[in-house]
């Protein structure tokens, strides 16, 4: 889906933010981590084209994104951006969702039809008519999820989802991102919550100083303590309580941990 | 709930603070009509939200801090023209009071009149200052026009003035009552200064 | 962050005077020509103003705002020169356009005048940290509300500006144009515009209950941290200058 | 020493028909480091603006009962008397910086020149907040240069250079990423050890159950219980209420294994440690 060819960026007059970034995308939903000022929203940027690279290609499918307008862009892949208050301005929730559709030039039908999808999704569809600063900041972010979503993009990006969220809106997010798997989306998140990240992706990339130090799936990534630490990233709960436990193996979630605690149970009465 | 003077000084904390984010709007205003290249300033729609919102006193304050600011960090000359500003705050906030905000075509007749107002207060700044120029293109070339025709500095620049404000204002308040329109009740009602809490006991 | 102050940070002995002392400067700059409105006094004036700003080493940054200001004066020039009413003896021809001493005469008052405002302000902005500007007026009886409202504005500016981009991003990332004909341009104010709007609306509210928790509203005298920034010469040149402008009162009632 | 108290506290906004708070009442002690928590919306802001004066006088709308912090009623003082004894930190540190002042230590002078401080004295203030907050080091830069987690210690210093006894969070740390977090949780816990009450309202479990004394749990507006984190966390119906315990809990309740001598789940990662570390060797 995504090919990223010795990526390098640095901002006017700035030091070098990504440095010689080499990855492929592929339909696996990946998180990735790192330390703030680790180059991951700038990454994001690139990918969407808001951003152009200084050195290195990135191609959208077959397309060079150098080649290409964010605009353009806008109907192949999806940025959820990280404060709801920088893109909020219609005065109804089913306007805003609206928007991003209308600018692809979908017609009025199949825009609102699809808005309104997307906020049965992110369960706000009982608040159409709402306005969208009366809603609570995990409630904003759901919205511009769905405004996002509306636009029915091959690629979602979302920047810090979880953010504010409570437990139930953590769910909402969890089913988001299964029901977009199961759409064939690729799904990609930028995200400090490890818990979320072990339990919902599939594959990790650590960045650390501009640079993609750790790739892989969730467990390997996790396993890998040393290099986790040198970018200063905290493991799963899970995970810790594994170590602390002296079990080995890498435990990402709660689930995988009770297993396999039950089986150490069950071999020490035998 | 009682409606409250519009000319209380009795400002509450989050009036005040709307006072600068007034300025910071004007200013963003300005800098997005440039960067869009539209052909207006649109650099007081800060000053007509703060009187909408909370009134001429405030309006007009945040037009007269409008202008000290422009004066201490681009042009001195806006200190001068703080007048006119002050009077775009006081219009409007006197207009909304009077309840001319309540539909489109009031907006837009609303518009009109501040514009006209903007245009009385600085032509005889534009004659004390400059002999009457605006320093806008299409606005001095009316001047040089009407100047080489009627001999009437006076009338040269009302409309050297009139040409420019009078269309910029009429977008500036349909623009900032859009904006209002589109407020959320909690933010509305954030500024007016009303009294007191009422009991549950 | 970028400063969008003018201040500009030297060692004279401009910068080392007090804030008050410069609005009576800037008060002379005004009135005496206004009391004796012939060209010489003004030029006197201009000069002065010009001669402090090189003292105080701030000269250059004083360049592009007089720079800002000729680019209208030239208009003047030329408007006033060709068209203005009761010119009547010729000062010089250029093709078909004409030029006239009365005209050119006055137009020369406007520009004298004008930089003789701008460079007494400029003194005052280029030397002065707002801030101290702002302390200074408070100390004296400015409502310490609406100084703190002028003193924000310059760090509030900034922060808005950097959220622009952002919104301009969040936008463009919605398929948003922002270029194209003036249709799509004027379009796209909106988008842009609103959520800086709203969002800064919405952030008054956090920042007026951050303040009144600070005691914003607190009664009583507020204190200062800061050591209120005096000079020997304060008084001497407050009493200077105001005497010269009673002098030119006196002399114009004279004469 | 009883630093709050509140006795059937009933709040509602301006243009709201529900109660945001109702029913509200308990009491905290010296020193004690109180967590509140909840689901989005039930109330654990509006309890936290109830506490500072806020609610009611910033916000208005209808208010009953009564509280009490430091022997101050809140309903019949202003804000800036109550801010001498409670103070509040929000959610976003960007919106409490005032604006107005170029470093961090004339930011945090803010509140003692308002409150007419002599000179000495508030640099005395002044430096012992950033020394607490560690954030003597950032002195002289812009508040609007820091970084998230500095940014939040200086809205926290310029809080507790006011000298209040008790200090409101209302989840301070939800915009910062996890080493700001931490920064901001190491903090608060020194502050606590000095004596300084604190009430924080928070989301992050594994951290309330590590640093709280004891817990409240509110649901629409409503205390539920107030109890200390092992109790809470050992509630068998607190999914219903939103509120999901830390994972150490969750398995640890999965397995049966409880705090040896207890009835109570571990908590944390220690507590879960020694409860679980007897089973697998």
């Amino acid at each position: 889906m995504i090919r990223v060819e010795n990526l390098t960026f640095s901002y006017p007059d700035g030091p070098e933010v990504l440095s010689d970034i080499n990855l492929d995308f592929d339909m696996r939903s990946t998180a990735i981590i790192g330390q703030n000022g680790a180059g991951k929203t700038t990454f994001a940027k690139l990918l969407k084209g808001l951003l152009k690279p200084f050195i290195g290609d990135i191609y959208i499918g077959d397309t060079n994104v150098r080649d290409t307008s964010a605009a353009m862009l806008a109907g192949k892949i999806g940025l959820v951006f990280q404060n709801p208050n920088d893109q909020i301005f219609k005065s109804r929730v089913l306007d805003e969702v609206m928007f991003g559709p209308l600018n692809i030039k979908l017609d009025k039908q199949t825009a609102r039809k699809k808005a309104i999808e997307a906020l049965k999704i992110t369960g706000l569809a009982d608040k159409l008519e709402v306005n969208p600063h009366d809603l609570s900041l995990s409630e904003k972010k759901l919205l511009c999820m769905a405004s996002v979503l509306a636009m029915d993009t091959d690629i979602f990006i979302l920047d810090e989802p979880t953010i504010a969220q409570d437990h139930t809106g953590k769910e909402t997010i969890r089913k988001i991102i299964q029901s977009l798997k199961e759409r064939n989306k690729l799904v990609m998140t930028i995200i400090h919550d490890m818990d979320f990240a072990a339990e919902n992706f599939e594959r990790i990339i650590v960045f650390n100083g501009g640079k993609a130090i750790l790739d892989g799936d969730a467990s390997f990534v996790f396993g890998q303590k040393d290099i986790l630490q040198q970018a200063r990233v905290e493991a799963p709960a899970a995970a810790r309580l594994a170590e602390e436990l002296g079990l080995a193996g890498t435990f990402l979630t709660e689930e995988e941990l009770i297993k396999d605690l039950r089986q150490c149970g069950e071999r020490a009465q035998l | 709930m009682q409606k409250q003077s519009m000319w209380s000084l009795k400002f509450s904390t989050a009036a005040l603070v709307l006072i600068p984010t007034a300025v910071g709007i004007n200013y963003i205003g300005k800098l997005f009509a440039g960067l869009l290249k539209l052909p207006l300033w649109l650099d007081s729609i800060g000053t007509v939200l703060a009187s909408i919102l909370a009134g001429p006193i405030i309006g007009a304050l945040a037009g007269a801090v409008n202008n000290v600011i422009y004066g201490l960090t681009v042009d001195p000359i806006s200190f001068v023209y703080g007048i006119t500003s002050v009077a775009i705050g006081l219009a409007v906030g006197i207009l909304c009071y009077k309840g001319w905000l309540s539909s489109w075509s009031k907006a837009a007749l609303a518009g009109l009149i501040v514009g006209l107002v903007a245009t009385i207060v600085s032509t005889p700044i534009n004659i004390g200052f400059w002999g009457g120029q605006t320093g806008n293109v299409w606005g001095d070339a009316l001047y040089a026009i009407v100047l080489a025709k009627t001999d009437s500095v006076w009338l040269a620049s009302f409309l050297d003035e009139i040409v420019v404000d009078v269309p910029d204002k009429l977008l500036v308040v349909l623009i900032s009552f859009a904006i209002y329109r589109g407020l959320p009740g909690s933010v509305s009602q954030m500024y007016n200064n009303s009294n007191k809490f009422e009991s549950l006991d | 962050m970028k400063q969008i102050s003018l201040y500009a940070d030297r060692n004279s002995f401009v910068h080392d005077l007090d804030p008050i002392s410069k609005l009576y400067y800037i008060l002379f700059s005004i009135l005496v020509p206004v009391i004796l409105p012939s060209i010489s006094v003004t030029l006197i004036c201009s000069f002065l103003s010009i001669i402090l700003l090189l003292l105080a080493k701030v000269f250059k940054k004083a360049l592009p705002v007089f720079l800002l200001v000729f680019i209208v004066l030239i208009t003047v020039v030329i408007i006033q020169g060709l068209f203005r009413p009761g010119n009547e003896t010729i000062f010089l021809k250029i093709g078909p356009a004409v030029f006239y001493k009365e005209g050119l005469l006055y137009a020369l008052k406007v520009t004298l005048r004008v930089t003789d405002i701008v460079g007494a302000f400029l003194i005052l902005v280029l030397t002065t940290k707002p801030s101290d500007l702002v302390e200074s007026l408070v100390r004296r009886g400015l409502s310490p509300r609406i100084g703190y409202v002028v003193i924000s504005v310059f760090q509030i500016i900034p922060e808005m500006t950097s959220t622009m981009s952002t919104i301009m991003d969040a936008q463009r990332a919605r398929g948003l144009e922002t270029e194209g004909n003036l249709i799509t341009r004027i379009k796209a104010f909106i988008p842009l515009l609103g959520p800086v709007v709203l969002g800064s609306l919405v952030n008054t509210k956090e920042r007026a209950m951050a303040l009144e928790v600070r005691g914003f509203n607190a009664q009583g005298n507020k204190t200062f941290l800061n050591e209120e920034k005096t000079s020997v010469l304060s008084k001497p040149i407050q009493l200077g200058l105001l005497l010269i402008v009673v002098m030119a009162f006196v002399w114009r009632l004279l004469t | 020493m009883t630093k709050i108290i509140a006795d059937n506290l009933k709040y509602k906004y301006p243009l709201s028909d529900k109660l945001a708070l109702d029913n509200i009442s308990f009491k905290v002690e010296k020193g004690e480091f109180i967590g509140i928590i909840g689901a989005n919306k039930a109330g654990k802001s509006t309890l936290c603006q109830a506490l500072t004066g806020l609610v009611p006088h910033f916000y208005k709308g209808a208010y009953g009962g009564k509280v009490f912090v430091d022997g101050l009623e809140v309903k019949e003082h202003s804000i800036a008397e109550i801010s001498l004894k409670a103070g509040i930190v929000f959610q976003n540190p960007f919106t409490q910086m005032t604006g107005s002042k170029m470093t961090v230590y004339e930011e945090i002078a803010f509140g003692l020149e308002n409150l007419g401080i002599a000179r000495e004295e508030m640099q005395k203030q002044i430096d012992h907040a950033m020394e607490l907050m560690d954030i003597a080091s950032l002195k002289e830069r812009n508040p609007f240069d820091l970084s998230g987690g500095q940014m939040q210690r200086l809205a926290i210093a310029s809080i507790i250079a006011m000298n209040p006894e008790i200090i409101v969070l209302d989840e301070p740390t939800s915009q910062l990423d996890p080493e700001g977090s931490e920064e901001v949780f190491l903090a608060v816990q020194l502050l606590s050890r000095q004596g300084v009450t604190v009430i924080m309202a928070e989301h992050k479990m594994e951290k309330v159950a590590k640093y709280c004394d004891r817990i409240l749990l509110l649901y629409n507006g409503e205390i539920i219980d107030f109890d200390t984190p092992g109790k809470i966390f050992s509630r068998d119906d607190l999914k219903q209420y939103g509120v999901v315990p830390p994972i150490f809990t969750s398995v640890c309740r999965e397995l049966g294994v409880k705090k040896s001598g207890t009835d109570e789940y571990p908590v944390t990662l220690e507590e879960a440690r020694a409860a679980l570390g007897r089973k697998v060797k």
